[in-house]
């Protein structure tokens, strides 16, 4: 055996980088500030200046990282819950476009964060995002017309990767959101990220990809931001795997300490179980990259059932376990809780990913 | 005669149930009874102009006696109250004046505070808040570090009170208090009433999971109260809550309140993109058979009951269940939702369809209701209060 | 409000003669030894001599009881665990034959315990006893060929109820057991109950009913066994929720009753918590045969899944709690496991009666 | 090369996979295996014929070194075989001798007791039981109470153990004995071995849960031992345990077992009346991706032991998680069975299908399952060690 499920001393030096910068500059009391007024140029602006931005993409498309290194990034971004559209904008929407034919176009904008694309592909009351079935339909010359709503990350998006189809083929568009005919409306989750619905009117756009090519692209992208999104998590769940058992040791009730009741230590046994499952399957989605595309599309759809479960399942039982704490928002165990409940509802349910599991796993052999 | 009663209730029940509903549709703003139906907030004023439509009706205090204007209802009319009230989305009103506050003072208050402090509650005028929750003391009320201190006749009240619902709109806070050291920690405890623009009385909103302002700390810094504001006898406050808490066994197990939210995931279910998905209807009908569960549970309690047997532990199951029931129940809404319950209803509203704007709310009420488990006794002590019973030790 | 929920005074007596009748006569080994034999003649005969068959039918059927005495009588069955068909050939079976127009010349027989029909529906590969298809014919007059599987009793059973479809309408046929061309192939259930596989060769039978007439009596007599199949695993559970406090009570783990665990507390809370919702909806389902037959669907399926919910979880965390010492045959604990596992396998599983409670529920009203 | 391999290991490993299928495919008795893969009872014979076939190939000890005959693999091969072994449905064969005893004696043993004890066992002559558990002592081996006591070089053995797995079929015990006082509960532990037709010696069967004979009483009533059956130091049990157990770590898991109950699951809902039910298929979908997620969990461990850190915590979550996912895939395996799974495969048969016949079984191994969160550990023992080191307390 070799060595694996380690980061290497780089990535660490990487995830060690992003941690203190956060720690440093971005204290609770800005995040704050940030929930209410949507997109944080500050914070974009710094995480664009330490380049990590660059570790996100592959080395033959401008960058020096990949899965692996994104996964190493995530962590510390999700434990100290950076309001910034880097996995929506850099992982899903920007490693479609670098691994593009247009890529090299864009590397130089996208790895100095100047450039923020974001995927534009639900449609109606559609949840699955290869639901991609009337609403954007290209015009003659390249003119897109059509809504586009749950755009993730779409209030700070300076492009739109649009998805739509010509008679049956899927396609991919990139159209700048100061386009012509581009409107966007934009609020914000629960979790204080953003959010927008995007119409087209006769816009122009640039096709990215067609056919197959489109299709490999999108599920390139999606499999990737679903990735991110999982150590994202795992990051949120370490950090709640920290505070709760640090609250239960400083808490007494009747004269003990609350970390002293079996029952409350045998859930704290549960969740931890619950975070290392979560972790191994997002280091083998991760890894998976490596693999054919069904392979990677089985371990991708694992991940996110099992990150999903131990999400809601660490999220409810360490506000459970912090008592009538954890409901204030003065405490980050409540914050983490919205972020993994977001986590669920934008990725979306769990028979959604054991259809897709389903789909792709080889019958024949586990 | 078509329709079936439920085992133990009768027609005269039954007719109580349809006047009560008829009095509601009649009766109760749409505007606030949508607001409430979706989970989003109502103003005092709202709960106010409620309160006095039910107090002309003289329902608006379902545990007090009717000689103090109270409906003098029995267990049964008060279930029912409760069930239909919360399946008919109408506010809740002022719980603490009208669920505690009020029953103590007709029950233990002197005829002088009966006279001063009721009418108050049953004209609206006065909110009051419940100060028994604590820094350092959750669900330990026992270990209680608010003190009042003798000067003369009057208390010297100092302290902080947590999770205190109402306090930025109340003008009355009735409050756990030890007067006296006590070997046994329950001991010692009275229970003071005073207004909450005393001196030394500061409120700072506490804002929960959602952004909702529902709860606040009080600071109470050398606050001066009356001797006359003491209610009952010095350092019997523990067992007065007991007796309080007791009329309200019932109401934790949130029977209509599991009713409404199934009733609300039904609908989502029938417009929704799951309507056909079999996985997603089998959980819908396993959490209708909880909800049944719950309710025939609640049933079997009024019936031993009126039939004068003590509820005894099967009500820590209603309480325990019934937050569990409601819980998932909002999981379950909230993910029939989709990805309009990861938007925030309190941000930059997107242009959204009318059936989709009304599950806005959906992740709210799903993080909201957590607390059902924590507070009123968590889903931990309850499991305690089971196993003591069961174990017998 | 009215009393409710309660049994009477009559109903309690009943109840408690049948229990002391086992406890005096029907010791655990002599249990035990008929869990390999088979039929148990002498109980049955015990059981017939305490007159307790006639409280299993209603009084216009020449009975003296109905649905709550069965549940009266079914806890102490369950917590005995009595080897007798009492539930599939007197409640099942029993209750169709003596609704049908055939009952007054049979109740005589019944009530005494001489006549013991068995039903006889289940079919191939089918689960649910309504999937009558192809198998089971009436001939003309009255003859009847094909293979009827899992018939519940049928060892023991004098007659078989068959279910047959005669084009499109559903029928049910009396068979006896010594009738030409009817052959049994007995076996047993893990629970000691007995089993068959029936098959008919032109056997001559009475017809019961025919079309609506009998859905009507077959919807009847499963819903009476379903229910009393409920109140017989409530007495089980009853036993194993008093059998396992008083085993961890009585039993030191590091020098501390097994009883002073948290953990192993608030795990036996939630066992009471599934027990109390079992009985709640054993008396909502059992009180709902003076309900029109929707409401009584609703409530049967609504309380064999809870039954088979507590059922489930009980019996294995009984065992549990019981360390190695639950998973002995010489411990009661073990025996109400299997009984409580049996029921989730010939009842059917959750799923279904989901699908029928989803069915039979107005969806405009909880 | 198309096959990809997970992450870790090398083509040697799957090189080395591949001749271990190869052999199991082309040596062991059909007839075995399928009664393995359905969960009926396998004879000591035949574990003894499968025993001698892996010791000719030189595998029969896998946590032996090589000077002693064992396989001398490392931790990556170790959990290939068992991995392989549980998937292929080879029969466990004597596994206190091989597992237990035989690396005790190999690390802790006198070269005397090495070239006494040994070569039975690798011969599959001797067979061995191992007395652990006692009544009274389940998950706690330190409140032992078998007592050894001196006379002159001898042991003299009295007490009981329980559990005893084997000991129908053995001809030698080690047993934990208490051989002094000590003031740590754990301390004055010896391990002893003797025959089992020692005087003194009697074995009484314990019937299981399904009908299963697999386990035993022993009783020792002042059994002889000499002195130069005490392997190890006296008094050193303990600690010899937990190195003993230590080699085993990944066993617990059962990651083989797991998948092999899944390959068996996705077998019966594939041409059973279930295959078109969305909300099982989905059920089976999320207990394959548990699968996974235990199985990377292993792998992980077994990626840092190759690199030399210590496993730690994650182990007891292998148990935990393991034990709850072999039953969960059991009692799905059953429900999916059906009616045939409620006919008990020890009665008169019923003439059923081949396809059903194969499900006769399917409740035992449900019912049987079920010691896997009881032996070897608990489950509420792993969360307590877990709680522990997450807590630092």
């Amino acid at each position: 055996m070799t060595v694996a499920y380690v980061f290497s001393e780089d990535q660490g030096m990487l995830a060690d980088s992003v941690a203190r910068f956060l720690e440093r500059d971005y204290p609770p009391a800005r995040r704050r500030a940030a929930l209410t007024a949507g997109f944080d140029e500050m914070l974009w602006q710094g995480l664009a200046n330490l380049g990590l931005f660059g570790a996100l993409f592959d080395e033959d498309q401008g960058g020096f990282g990949g899965p692996v290194e994104t996964m190493a990034l995530f962590g510390p971004l999700g434990r100290h819950m950076a309001l910034a559209p880097v996995l929506e904008c850099m992982v899903t929407a920007g490693s479609i476009l670098a691994a593009s034919t247009l890529g090299p176009d864009h590397t130089e904008a996208l790895t100095t964060g100047t450039m923020r694309p974001a995927l534009a592909t639900l449609e109606g009351q559609a949840r699955d995002p290869w639901d991609v079935t009337a609403v954007a339909l290209p015009m003659s010359g390249g003119m897109l017309s059509g809504a586009k709503r749950w755009v993730q990350g779409g209030d700070a998006a300076t492009h739109f990767l649009v998805t739509a189809r010509d008679g049956g083929a899927l396609s991919l568009w990139l159209v700048a959101a100061d386009a012509p005919g581009v409107s966007v409306t934009s609020s914000l989750r629960i979790d204080g990220h953003g959010i927008a619905e995007v119409t087209f009117d006769s816009s122009p756009g640039t096709l990215v990809a067609s056919g197959d090519e489109a299709a490999r692209l999108l599920s390139l992208g999606l499999d990737r931001g679903a990735m991110a999104a999982c150590a994202q998590a795992v990051g949120e769940m370490d950090a709640l795997m920290e505070a709760t058992p640090e609250y239960l040791r400083g808490r007494e009730q009747y004269g003990v300490p609350l970390a002293s009741f079996q029952a409350l230590q045998h859930r704290m046994a549960d969740m931890f179980v619950a975070l290392e499952c979560a972790r191994s399957l997002c280091w083998h989605g991760t890894l998976a990259f490596e693999r054919p595309e069904a392979d990677r599309r089985a371990a991708v759809a694992a991940a996110l059932v099992q990150v999903g479960r131990s999400a809601r399942f660490i999220g409810q039982q360490a506000v459970q376990l912090h008592g009538g704490m954890g409901m204030s928002e003065e405490m980050p165990v409540a914050h983490h809780f919205l972020s993994l409940t977001t986590f669920g509802l934008v990725r979306g349910a769990e028979p959604l990913h054991l259809r897709r599991f389903e789909a792709a796993t080889d019958p024949e052999r586990t | 005669m078509t329709r079936h009663l439920d085992p133990g209730f009768t027609e005269a029940d039954e007719a109580f149930r349809s006047e009560l509903r008829a009095f509601i549709e009649a009766e109760l703003d749409p505007a606030v009874r949508d607001a409430v139906g979706r989970g989003a907030s109502v103003t005092k004023a709202q709960h106010q102009a409620w309160q006095r439509k039910l107090a002309a009706k003289g329902w608006l205090a379902p545990n007090w006696p009717k000689e103090y204007g109270g409906a003098g209802w029995n267990s049964v009319r008060r279930f029912i109250f409760d069930e239909e009230t919360a399946l008919m989305d109408t506010p809740r009103g002022n719980v603490p004046a009208i669920d505690l506050v009020g029953p103590l003072i007709c029950t233990f208050g002197t005829e002088e505070q009966k006279a001063r402090l009721l009418p108050g509650i049953l004209s609206s005028e006065d909110w009051w808040c419940q100060g028994f929750s604590e820094p350092g003391a959750g669900s330990d009320l026992a270990s209680l570090r608010t003190r009042g201190l003798r000067d003369g006749d009057d208390w010297i009240v100092t302290g902080t009170k947590l999770w205190t619902s109402h306090a930025q709109n109340a003008n009355w806070m009735f409050a756990l208090v030890r007067t006296s050291e006590h070997p046994k920690k329950q001991g010692g405890i009275s229970y003071l009433v005073f207004p909450m623009d005393s001196p030394g009385v500061s409120v700072t909103p506490i804002i929960t999971l959602g952004g909702v302002h529902a709860v606040n700390q009080v600071f109470l810094d050398e606050v001066r109260v009356p001797g006359a504001n003491l209610i009952g006898a010095e350092g019997d406050a523990w067992r007065m809550t007991g007796y309080v808490l007791g009329l309200e066994r019932l109401v934790g197990a949130g029977i209509g309140h599991s009713q409404r939210l199934l009733k609300h995931l039904r609908d989502v279910l029938k417009t929704g993109p799951l309507a056909e998905d079999r996985a997603f209807r089998d959980r819908v009908a396993a959490l209708h058979t909880d909800v049944l569960a719950l309710k025939y549970t609640a049933h079997r309690v009024l019936a031993a009951e009126m039939a004068g047997e003590p509820a005894g532990t099967v009500v820590s199951v209603l309480k325990l269940k019934g937050a569990a029931v409601q819980q998932d129940l909002a999981e379950a809404i909230m993910e029939a939702a989709g990805p309009v319950a990861a938007v925030s209803p309190r941000a930059e509203p997107l242009d959204l369809p009318a059936d989709e704007d009304a599950l806005l709310w959906t992740a709210t009420t799903y993080l909201d209701r957590r607390k059902l488990s924590i507070y009123g006794g968590s889903s931990e002590i309850q499991r305690n209060i089971i196993a003591r019973r069961i174990l017998k030790i």
